[in-house]
């Protein structure tokens, strides 16, 4: 978000920011090679290897075979002989395909292995819905990815944090989830939101992994969001700012490792948190963060917490379902009035 | 096994409404979708998968079943779900989100079901072959001479699913066919590209099971060949993999722009449409006649509209309807 | 855990007890059928289904390939059908192979098909550590099954419960995922929990799906276990008595669907909470139950929640690395003293 | 392709290497475990699959590999890793828990890892596939010579993951052997009623591939067609499928009961032990002689006891020890 001023804006789509991200780092260092469905002559379903192919070719960009447990094992195996691989899972929804090569082995390796055998790759996986795609196209598990150990788990919100935790990420010695939001990903077909498009420097910049981001600073209620999510809570807090409650808006990047301090920090100030989140409710990202202000701020908390996510139910295909179960800044504003005494 | 005058002229019918189907389907899709093109507006968003050029491999298989078989199908189903009888009203009602369609719109275009016809379809490759191989072993039994058809891609031919699902069939000798609609691509990449071998015929000798490759894209073949696999199964025979030569006319998804289909690629197939085959046959052969055909095309695409026009003039679910159905 | 009185006991392990529950259930109603690795001839690596094959036969108690995602996958088409599969994954750790036949596919037929097509299933599967069997084979991933919608979750503690929630499962119309949990099974190479060697009636019960159970009643904290943390939690309560302070110990039972209102009200009459889950610390079982508290109970809370779980990495195999690690009595009473200002 | 007589020694040596290394872990396993056989206690808890009866497969592959090449075992890897050169007292130690272990105690006897001889294993059905063709496909883009072969049980040849990862292999044409070790049992089930047939190398073909099916648990037979096929990947020839008839001497675990096995079996297999066999090949066509066997066998006595003593008087990690090396 805290671009350099000393030259001309930028503003690119997630996608976009991505694959320059990618392509850079491709440049730099010959280890680095990408894999998974349509990610080639096609440039990505979501435009974010677009250009990869045609530039690096066929040996570097691999377009693999609908073999998902194959592939995300042999970038294990690629990752274990000094390459760094960067492979898609298309949508997150086809994670139980493939789950074993990325949680029990990219997960687990450095570790069964003392630290021998780390995995320096990264999976990158499209989540959330709102457009119509239906109950195994429209998920974000974020929860599902951030329970298990040993993988670094990041949900960039806009084009600058997507091009910097590529980066860092590509460099990380560990696996890394990347999970991007289709609703923030600037590819014409499936809308945008306005605030993920943002200026991004052309030049090599990383954003730390494990850091959130204060999107709004603001005294009387935290609001947390991630990916999607973040983008309702500023909604909200605009909102809310003409009724004089002034709301601080925070922006999670990653999920593991959790960056507990700054959302202590907030939420020891405001007193008051809401945690928006559009996957599942229950035993996920929300209740995580909830229970953390409890353990840990609860002296500080001066109401009940709360979270605005999406309800524990299969996503459902028609629009008159979807659209009321997703989480929205008018959701987000409501919870947040009502932490503060104001409802 | 040769279809029947009465067969062909079913056949015919069926890849006819299917197309008509798709057609005004695609009509309404783009309904809100011009000129930006975003797939969360207009009558029906979400992605959306034609099947136009591969009905061959709906009405030659499903020929051979009635409502007490079992059919999975994929993302592109609605050539299948048509010719194993899915109720065609509700089918386009729950495609354009509404009350009145087959799952009350929790579904979708890529999660019809019709439990009347045991018929279903899922969003993830290879994902109703394990259900197939199950039913199947429930019919054997029971004693019931029933059987399950998995319809899939060629691409879904490399999935881990593919592999288990063939070989548990075998170790239980379930009726079951496995049959693969090739239509030469998974989204933009070519089964060569994919797939080691260029017939996955041959991949049922992995698993002790017939195989067969049909080209042509020929209903009548594949009416023949499927005929003898479910006659096959019926009498406990066991499961048969069947690999079915097909056209692709549309993109994978609507709106797909194609980059990656070699120049007239399409053009070529269109000009081997099997719907316009079949029917030339059938006049040719005098199965059909000039008035007949003329009938059986008003009727498809009467039937059609009649459905189409209900789903549009229905109601969407009220939002807390979400919640109910989760459970039983 | 309430037996009824007018009968000589019987006390059974749970492995017999899930047995016998599988046994009768067979007998009443035809269309209940076994599949799974090693459940056959076998009678299952933990013993569960001892016996069935000799009763009845290889058509309902089938011995499968190492094929989960067919398995499992054709259990879905037999209960579309009208038959009510019992399917076994033998270790839980094991999902990843077959994660979309569990949850895309068994949990949200009955969704997408708007009711046509429930799923009467029963997926059991093993959970837990403690016997050094390192990070593939000693999970608990009670979140991970938690978090998606669709299928009901249920962890016995104790033979009581396991034979009548088994009953239960079978009988309900929605597939239900049973995670039994090792160190309670009651097979002598496992060793065994002696409190989960309980008094099981011969004749037919159930026990509710959704209901959890005051293990131990109690005023001044309440104390949340599931499985093998329920006897943990009493072993603390034990303690905790010595020292005047009366512990409640709520045994959850079932996650999906959870009884937050037994919860609540303990937590409200308590004013004090501590989770103990041996599955992975966080965004899992033990934030959501501390979340519930902060959300529904914040007012009556007189102190911050508190859990002791699993930390968030791979299950070593050393001894002398994976026992410190695991909550224990010990652990839950010092977090207890410490939610009573008694620390 | 024939073994040199320094080859058949080097196989004969490492084969009883493994024998010794097995029977000692098996004494070390019960300690604490007798009368009552409770998995949790004695100075090596949790699960222990032994390889006896099984060496053959490795030691005819593992011949032509050098320490570059990456190999990929299963949860029954002691022979694998023994043959592919893991430090014996680092794996000792490991499968004792001990700090000096291969990953401090971390990893246990179904994690071993060595990197510095690209050897690990797993304790999922299949998990190492992948890992294989991707090491296997990374040596070939880089230009090097190098192979790698994933070995794994008859039984993991219905998962999933063998058909995806055989696909992958030869569509990237990797330089990989895949091996299966059939010993006829997956835990309790036989491999007649688990797999549709009775030859895997069968399914080779569903990939292009070659697959060879070797009889008779013999050393020798399995270095000549393990000798091709890794010549003929070194030199771009692709993957090569390998299934070995071999012997499980034990139990699925120790601890199992075995009420599954039909009269006799074990006993028969034991009187056709192939490092028995061996030595008498190598004694009669005077590859070795009296007293060289008798080195041989006390050098690998010796150095399985030296190893195993040095496992038994390390210390356990510290407790804070298990927080480290989750990230790199
Ligand atoms: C497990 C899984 N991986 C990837 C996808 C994304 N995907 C949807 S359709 C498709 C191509 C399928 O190709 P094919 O099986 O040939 O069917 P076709 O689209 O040609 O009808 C892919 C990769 C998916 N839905 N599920
Ligand atoms: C995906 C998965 N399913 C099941 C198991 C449990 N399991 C461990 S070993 C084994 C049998 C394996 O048989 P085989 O592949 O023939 O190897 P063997 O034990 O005979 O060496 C099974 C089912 C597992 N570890 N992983
Ligand atoms: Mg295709
Ligand atoms: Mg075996």
């Amino acid at each position: 978000m805290n671009a350099p001023l000393n030259r001309t804006k930028r503003n690119l789509t997630v996608a976009k920011a991505m694959a320059e991200a990618l392509a850079q780092e491709m440049r730099r260092d010959p280890s680095v090679l990408v894999m998974g469905e349509d990610i080639g002559r096609l440039g990505g379903v979501f435009g974010n290897t677009r250009g990869l192919f045609e530039e690096f070719g066929a040996a570097r960009v691999r377009d693999t075979p609908i073999s998902e447990t194959a592939f995300i094992g042999a970038a294990v195996g690629m990752a274990c002989v000094g390459m760094k691989p960067v492979v898609e899972l298309m949508f997150v929804d086809f994670f139980g395909v493939c789950m074993d090569a990325i949680y029990n082995l990219a997960a687990k390796n450095c570790y069964f292995s003392g630290g021998q055998s780390p995995v320096p790759m990264v999976l990158m996986t499209s989540t959330g819905g709102g457009y119509g795609d239906a109950g195994q196209h429209s998920q974000c598990l974020y929860g599902t990815f951030a329970h298990l150990p040993g993988m670094k788990v990041v949900v960039p919100s806009n084009a600058y944090d997507a091009k910097g935790l590529m980066l860092s990420a590509i460099r990380d010695p560990n696996p890394v989830v990347y999970m991007f939001h289709k609703a923030l990903q600037g590819m014409g077909w499936l809308g945008t939101v306005k605030g993920a498009i943002n200026d991004v420097p052309e030049d090599d910049y990383v954003v730390p992994i494990g850091k959130a981001a204060i999107a709004r600073p603001g005294r009387d209620v935290t609001l947390v969001g991630l990916g999607a999510t973040v983008h309702h809570a500023l909604d909200a807090a605009e909102e809310l700012a003409k009724e004089g409650i002034d709301a601080e808006v925070i922006d999670l990047r990653s999920l593991v490792p959790l960056d507990r301090e700054t959302v202590l920090a907030s939420v020891r100030k405001t007193g008051r948190l809401v945690v928006a989140d559009d996957d599942y409710r229950s035993f996920g990202v929300s209740g995580e963060i909830i229970a953390l202000a409890g353990e840990s701020a609860f002296a500080a908390l001066k109401a009940a917490p709360a979270r605005v996510a999406f309800p524990d139910i299969p996503i459902p295909f028609s629009p008159a379902l979807e659209r009321p179960l997703l989480p929205d800044g008018a959701k987000i504003a409501a919870a947040a009035r009502a932490a503060c005494g104001k409802a | 096994m040769k279809p029947t005058a009465d067969q062909l002229r079913w056949m015919y019918r069926t890849m006819l409404t299917s197309r008509r189907f798709e057609e005004a389907v695609a009509a309404a899709y783009f309904e809100g979708k011009q000129p930006a093109f975003n797939m969360a507006n207009g009558p029906i968003p979400g992605e959306m998968h034609l099947s136009n050029g591969q009905e061959p491999c709906a009405v030659g298989v499903c020929a051979h079943l009635d409502a007490g078989d079992f059919v999975t199908a994929t993302h592109r189903p609605h050539h299948v779900a048509i010719a194993k009888g899915v109720n065609l009203k509700a089918m386009a009602a729950e495609i354009f989100g509404k009350k009145t369609g087959l799952s009350g719109g929790r579904g979708g275009h890529m999660h019809l079901f019709d439990a009347k016809v045991n018929f279903s379809c899922a969003g993830i490759i290879g994902e109703g072959m394990g259900p197939a191989v199950g039913a199947a072993a429930a019919f054997r039994q029971r004693g019931e001479r029933r059987v399950a058809v998995s319809f899939i891609g060629e691409g879904a031919a490399n999935q881990g699913a593919f592999h288990e699902a063939l070989n548990l069939a075998a170790v239980w000798q379930a009726p079951v066919l496995f049959v693969i609609e090739d239509n030469a691509w998974g989204i933009s990449v070519a089964k060569k590209d994919s797939t080691a071998i260029a017939d996955n015929a041959l991949r049922a000798a992995a698993y002790g099971m017939p195989g067969h490759r049909l080209p042509g894209n020929d209903p009548v073949a594949v009416f023949d060949i499927a005929g003898e696999a479910v006659a096959r199964a019926r009498n406990g025979g066991g499961p048969t993999l069947i690999e079915i030569e097909t056209y692709r006319l549309e993109g994978h998804f609507m709106g797909d722009a194609e980059g990656y289909r070699p120049e007239g690629e399409v053009a070529g197939l269109k000009a081997k449409d099997p719907i316009a085959a079949l029917q030339a046959r059938l006049l040719k052969d005098g199965v059909l006649g000039k008035e007949e055909d003329a009938s059986i095309q008003s009727a498809a695409r009467d039937a059609v509209a009649v459905a189409i026009a209900a789903a549009r003039s229905a109601p969407y679910p009220e939002a807390r309807e979400a919640y109910e159905q989760v459970f039983a």
